[in-house]
């Protein structure tokens, strides 16, 4: 069970993807998992073939524990020992110390010929209650072992007390030094999938920075508290009820982050009005012409004309961070998606200004069914450059968003709405709408903030460009 | 398609879209839009299922005709 | 004032004219201490002065540092303004007493009446085989003490500069000169004068590590600032020159810039000085930290007689290098 | 060099002081039982005489130096007997501020510097201080207490020699109490005749009766002014005999309730109050009156200590430091 949020100490298998005999790649989603906060997709970190599913689906059991064993691709025969393979955490016991996997209803675990194992712990029920005394469960709680994932030396089985202080000497807890942890946060990177080059593989700043530039690893961010399976393979009604636990630490997350951003950015506004005529008529010929799965809305122009501004005010696309801004090298575009019944979630559409509108519009649709299904995958959560969001939908004039920390730039749209407007002298009823930017003051100056209005204005009154 | 299937139709497909709506309570001449919180994209996903599930070719130019329950229902069943 | 070109000057030298400086500005100022006189001062600092300013002001005393140390505090209370030497810091445990229990403490249970402008200098540190009794670098127990301030020049010119402003200072200072840095020779501008006593300095300006020392260490500190220069590692080189009370803000100013240190010690590494430094990096910088806080001090022995022992116990450049070396990685 | 007074009248000055003391001490047991003072606090009771005696030597301009047992130096040196109260309540209206304590009492203004509670640690302040004095050429005697315990710690000899090797003006005044705490002197020191060990540096040195305080003060006028006119550092050892603990309260193993008694017996004050009887000097009203005079101030001492303020702690370091680090 892989840890996919800082705060996470367990997961329900919600479904496998795959069975035993599968070939699966490095990549590859095999399953779903729901945490407290989401339903999220668990990628295979190794290619080979799944030997079993250890972890059955429905199961809850704590990150560290081995969800499922594949046999690895391996080019040659027999190389180094055993590693993890789903149950990448970076943060709990793996392995005992034999290596060997031992699923309590098999007995002895099966050593398939040919390969070998690449992941083996011991499978924890889900929640058994540890065979341990109150004195050894206090010594765990100090120690911050959870006692689940530790393997009982004593009578029976029983938890001993130097069994937890083994445990808690484990090269269990991540090496990452308190610089790296402090850009981690900034950056909201997530430490686990970082590879740290330091003395004994230890994290250090520059990993993070590096796994950033690289478009890498999941950063830190409030997940989506959707219904999760039940959405997505929709069965009626009855199925389809958030739960209130969640909702409430979505909230959470949402009041953290946005009270962060109002406490560490001044925030500074600029907004505009925009004549959407021409890119209205263009869109209404195209779509006029489009198959049905390939029409597009209006808010597929707004997000690659915000996109391509974005390029073109590159001091508006990156991230506020150790009191530097560090530009982005691409322009990812955060997409504030609401969810039926309350909270929101900004996965990102990578690469967004060198995609055709077209292709935006597809991705836009993709990632809004994802996330409102609640399963949108981590680095999407995680790599905006920059936000956009769009409330014009709810009817509302104009936006003037809150900048979500360390970006240092978000744009709001409002409705497209007719009236009356001058042009060359005359008045006329034209289709118009309100542009806003959200900047951080650190970075950047109004005047920035306002050539990157003017560009974007400039972008969508030439659609076809778009 | 009769009123009653293009009215089953309309509702399983808004079921699916928005699956916290009580489509019970929905009112034949609600803007569904409004009541039911859909955006645009909610809006694009509920003309292509039904234009998938009623075999009708759905143009933009229709959309206002697929603004309430009632009239919706008349533009199944009209055709 | 004239900017006359800079003489070369020894350390000891640069010492001397500070004293010379201060003997003839202020008729308050008095030396006194072991062999100051005749014999001109165990490391000759003092020498010539004698015969300058005559046996009232270079005063010998006989081998009793707690009596001329307490005289000297209350020569302080009666209105002077003294210099005792004493001659290295092994001797001053004779006169420990009277520096913790009065020199640090008199201002404060007399509720502020009785100020001690006293200076006390003396030499520290090892690396001349002069094995266990004469090797202690104990500036950082001085370092502990409330009410003390504490100095270790490096350079000439804060051998030639901080005594005076220690002089001025209402306060007891404690100047630890180190042993090995007497013969020490340079340039010296004619025209130098006081410095402040209250801050750090940066000796060498880099990004990638911090480098802390001060007094006999920064020599050999900034000679492994050079050498990781060379491995394309660019070292901050702080020197401490005010051991109590520490600069804290120059030291983390660098911390935040570099994120790595290194803190050179002579002292004995339990309870040292560089433990000091440390703890407090952690609790100012924790999170500018990207790698351990490195600490090269000296062995836990008792110094022992033979040169290569007397080497490997004190810190050495190479490992300066090496513990510069695993913090940046 | 101070003018001697007329007998009668400096007779009542110096049984007055001595009085002061002892009620000041008394008082001090009872506050220190009732919880409101506290530390360590050592009481001068029975040994009024010397501090009584050797003050009479002084003159405005000199200096002292005292030990932990100094409520009666300062008191008699001239330091407001409220601002001493207030120190032992911990008031910052104390002569120290309140940072001292019954232990450290401080007055530069009549230059009492100090009480220190370390054993012989003042020994070289007083050198310190008589050498300041000689360079800038002041013709101040600095007089230093200590107690017997004193005369076998190092600093003893280092100050006894320095002193006499600079000739510097130190009168110095060994309360010979007989015990070091609750080691006797003959258990302590092969030479139990201390005037003869200060005589071994080259001071001149005499035994004095400090149960006798014109005895004192005669043998401190002649030393003091022996100091003053630059024969260097003189040394008086003052036979006296504390009646109480140590410090507030021992078990006092270490001696016999019956040698505490035959001390009494010659209690200063008594001794002083008979002498002016015989002589006339003294009545009874008279004695009544000193008695009423002093247990007036005592008590407004302690009223006003009571009331007086504590030092905020906000002001916790204070005086650390005379600079602080701009």
């Amino acid at each position: 069970m892989p840890v996919l949020g800082a705060d996470m100490d367990e997961g329900t298998v919600l479904e496998w993807l795959v069975k035993p005999g599968d070939e699966v790649h490095k990549g590859d989603v095999i399953a779903v998992v729901d945490t407290a906060k989401s339903a999220i997709d668990v990628e295979s970190f190794h290619t080979g073939t799944i030997e079993r599913l250890v972890t059955p689906a429905g199961d809850t059991v704590p990150v560290g524990t081995v969800l499922a064993v594949i046999r690895e691709a391996t080019p040659g025969a027999g190389a180094a020992g055993p590693e993890l393979a789903v149950a990448p955490s970076a943060g709990q016991p793996a392995a005992p110390a034999d290596g060997q996997p031992a699923a309590p209803a098999a007995g002895q675990p099966v050593q398939p010929a040919g390969g070998r194992p690449i992941a083996a712990v011991t499978q924890t029920p889900a929640r058994r209650m540890p065979n341990a005394t109150p004195v050894v469960r206090h010594a765990a709680a100090e120690l911050g072992v959870d006692l689940a994932t530790v393997r009982g030396s004593g009578r029976s089985g029983a938890i001993t007390r130097s069994d937890v202080e083994q445990a808690a000497a484990a090269p269990g807890r991540d090496r990452v030094t308190p610089l790296a942890r402090r850009v981690a946060a900034d950056l909201g990177v997530d430490l686990s999938a970082v590879t740290g080059t330091g003395p004994g593989g230890v994290v250090r700043a520059d990993d993070v920075r590096r796994a950033v530039s690289a478009g890498g690893p999941a950063r830190e961010t409030w997940q989506p508290a959707a219904p999760a399976r039940e959405a997505r393979q929709p069965h009626g009604p009855e199925t389809i009820s958030r739960r209130p636990e969640k909702a409430e630490a979505m909230r959470h997350a949402i009041a953290r982050l946005m009270s962060r951003s109002k406490r560490e950015i001044p925030h500074y506004y600029v907004s505009n009005t925009v004549d959407m005529a021409t890119a209205l008529t263009w869109l209404r010929e195209r779509n006029r012409s489009a198959e049905m799965s390939a029409r597009m809305v209006p808010a597929a122009l707004l997000l690659k004309a915000t996109a391509l501004a974005a390029r073109q005010v590159p001091e508006l696309n990156g991230f506020w961070i150790e009191d530097h801004f560090v530009p982005a090298p691409s322009v990812h575009l955060g997409v504030a998606i609401s969810l039926r019944g309350g909270g929101l979630i900004t996965p990102a559409i990578h690469d967004a200004a060198d995609l055709p509108a077209s292709e935006l519009m597809t991705r836009l649709r993709d990632l809004a069914s994802r996330a409102r299904a609640g399963r949108v995958r981590g680095s999407e959560l995680t790599d905006a450059t920059i936000t956009v969001t769009n409330l014009g939908d709810q009817g509302v004039e104009s936006v003037t968003g809150v900048i979500y920390p360390p970006q240092v730039a978000l744009a709001g749209f409002g409705k497209i709405t007719e009236r009356p407007w001058a042009v060359g002298g005359l008045l006329g009823v034209r289709p118009l709408i309100a542009t806003t930017l959200a900047a951080d003051h650190r970075a950047t100056d109004g005047y920035t903030g306002a050539r990157f209005l003017a560009v974007l204005a400039d972008l969508l009154q030439q659609p076809e460009e778009l | 398609m009769t009123p009653e299937q293009a009215s089953k139709t309309i509702k399983s497909v808004l079921g699916e879209i928005a699956p916290d709506a009580d489509l019970d309570a929905l009112s034949p001449d609600a803007d569904l839009r409004d009541t039911l919180g859909l955006d645009s994209l909610d809006f694009l996903n509920f003309v292509e299922m039904l234009s998938e599930r009623s075999g009708k070719r759905i143009d933009e130019d229709d959309y206002p005709q697929l603004a309430t329950l009632a009239s919706g229902v008349a533009f199944l069943a009209g055709r | 004032m004239t900017s006359a070109n800079p003489e070369k000057t020894s350390y000891r030298e640069a010492m001397r004219a500070a004293l010379r400086e201060a003997l003839r500005k202020d008729d308050r100022v008095f030396l006194m201490g072991e062999d100051v006189g005749r014999y001109g001062g165990c490391f000759a600092v003092s020498l010539g002065l004698l015969e300058e300013f005559g046996p009232e002001r270079i005063r010998d005393t006989p081998l009793s540092e707690s009596a001329f140390v307490g005289a000297g505090i209350g020569a302080a209370l009666g209105g002077m303004r003294p210099i005792v030497e004493i001659m290295t810091v092994n001797f001053s445990l004779l006169a420990l007493d009277q520096i913790m229990n009065n020199a640090a403490t008199l201002l404060h249970m007399s509720g502020g009446q009785v100020p001690v402008p006293l200076v006390i200098r003396m030499a520290t540190g090892a690396g001349r085989q002069v094995a266990a009794q004469h090797s202690h670098s104990l500036e950082g127990w001085y370092a502990h003490i409330p009410g003390l301030r504490i100095v270790a020049p490096a350079t000439l010119e804060d051998a030639r500069g901080m005594l005076w402003t220690a002089l001025e200072d209402p306060d007891p200072v404690l100047i630890f000169e180190h042993g090995s840095l007497y013969n020490m020779t340079g340039p010296l501008s004619p025209d130098a004068g006081a410095v402040d006593i209250d801050t750090a300095a940066i000796r060498h300006q880099g990004t990638d590590i911090t480098l802390i020392a001060y007094g006999g260490t920064l020599g050999k500190t900034l000679d492994a600032a050079g050498e990781l220069s060379g491995a394309g590692i660019s070292a901050d080189v702080i020197d401490l020159r005010t051991l109590r009370p520490l600069d804290d803000a120059t030291i983390m100013a660098s911390v935040r810039r570099t994120h790595r240190v290194v803190i050179v010690d002579e002292g004995w590494r339990s309870g040292s000085l560089a433990a000091e430094i440390s703890a407090r990096i952690m609790e100012q910088a924790f999170y500018d930290l990207d790698a351990p806080v490195e600490r090269v001090c000296s062995a836990e022995v008792p110094m022992p007689y033979p040169r290569h022992l007397e080497e490997a116990a004190l810190p050495q450049v190479p490992q300066i290098v090496a513990a510069a070396r695993r913090a940046v990685g | 060099m101070t003018p001697r007074p007329c007998a009668a009248g400096h007779h009542a000055g110096l049984l007055r002081q001595m009085v002061l003391i002892r009620r000041f001490e008394e008082q001090c047991v009872e506050l220190y039982s009732a919880g409101e003072i506290h530390g360590f606090v050592h009481l001068y009771i029975g040994e009024e005489a010397v501090a009584v005696g050797v003050n009479q030597a002084l003159a405005p301009g000199d200096s002292i130096v005292s030990t932990y047992r100094e409520h009666g130096h300062a008191l008699v040196r001239g330091i407001p007997i409220d601002a001493v109260m207030a120190e032992m309540y911990g008031k910052s209206t104390g002569c120290s501020g309140g940072r001292g304590g019954s232990m450290h009492l401080f007055d530069v203004k009549t230059r009492f510097y100090g009480g220190n509670a370390i054993v012989g640690g003042g020994l070289p302040l007083a050198v310190g201080l008589a050498l300041a004095d000689r360079m800038r050429g002041d013709s101040r005697v600095t007089a230093c207490f200590f107690g017997d315990g004193a005369v076998a710690e190092g600093e003893f000899h280092e100050c006894l020699n320095l002193a006499a090797l600079w000739q510097l003006p130190v009168l110095f005044c060994c309360e010979n109490n007989l015990y070091a705490m609750g080691t006797a002197l003959a258990r302590a020191q092969a030479q139990t005749d201390l005037a003869v060990r200060a005589a071994s540096y080259g001071m001149p040195s005499w035994p004095v009766d400090g149960m006798d305080v014109l005895a004192v003060e005669q043998a401190a006028r002649h030393a003091a002014e022996a100091v003053r006119a630059g024969g260097g550092p003189h040394f008086l050892e003052l036979r006296t005999y504390r009646y109480r603990a140590h410090s507030m309260y021992d078990p006092e193993r270490y001696r016999d309730k019956a040698e505490v008694e035959q001390w009494k017996q010659r209690d200063p004050i008594e001794a002083l109050a008979a002498r002016m009887r015989d002589a006339g000097e003294l009545a009874d009203k008279d004695l009544a009156a000193i008695e009423a005079e002093v247990s007036a101030q005592i008590t407004k001492a302690i009223e006003t200590a009571r009331a007086d303020p504590l030092e905020p702690v906000s002001s916790l370091t204070r005086f650390v430091y005379l600079r602080e680090r701009s």
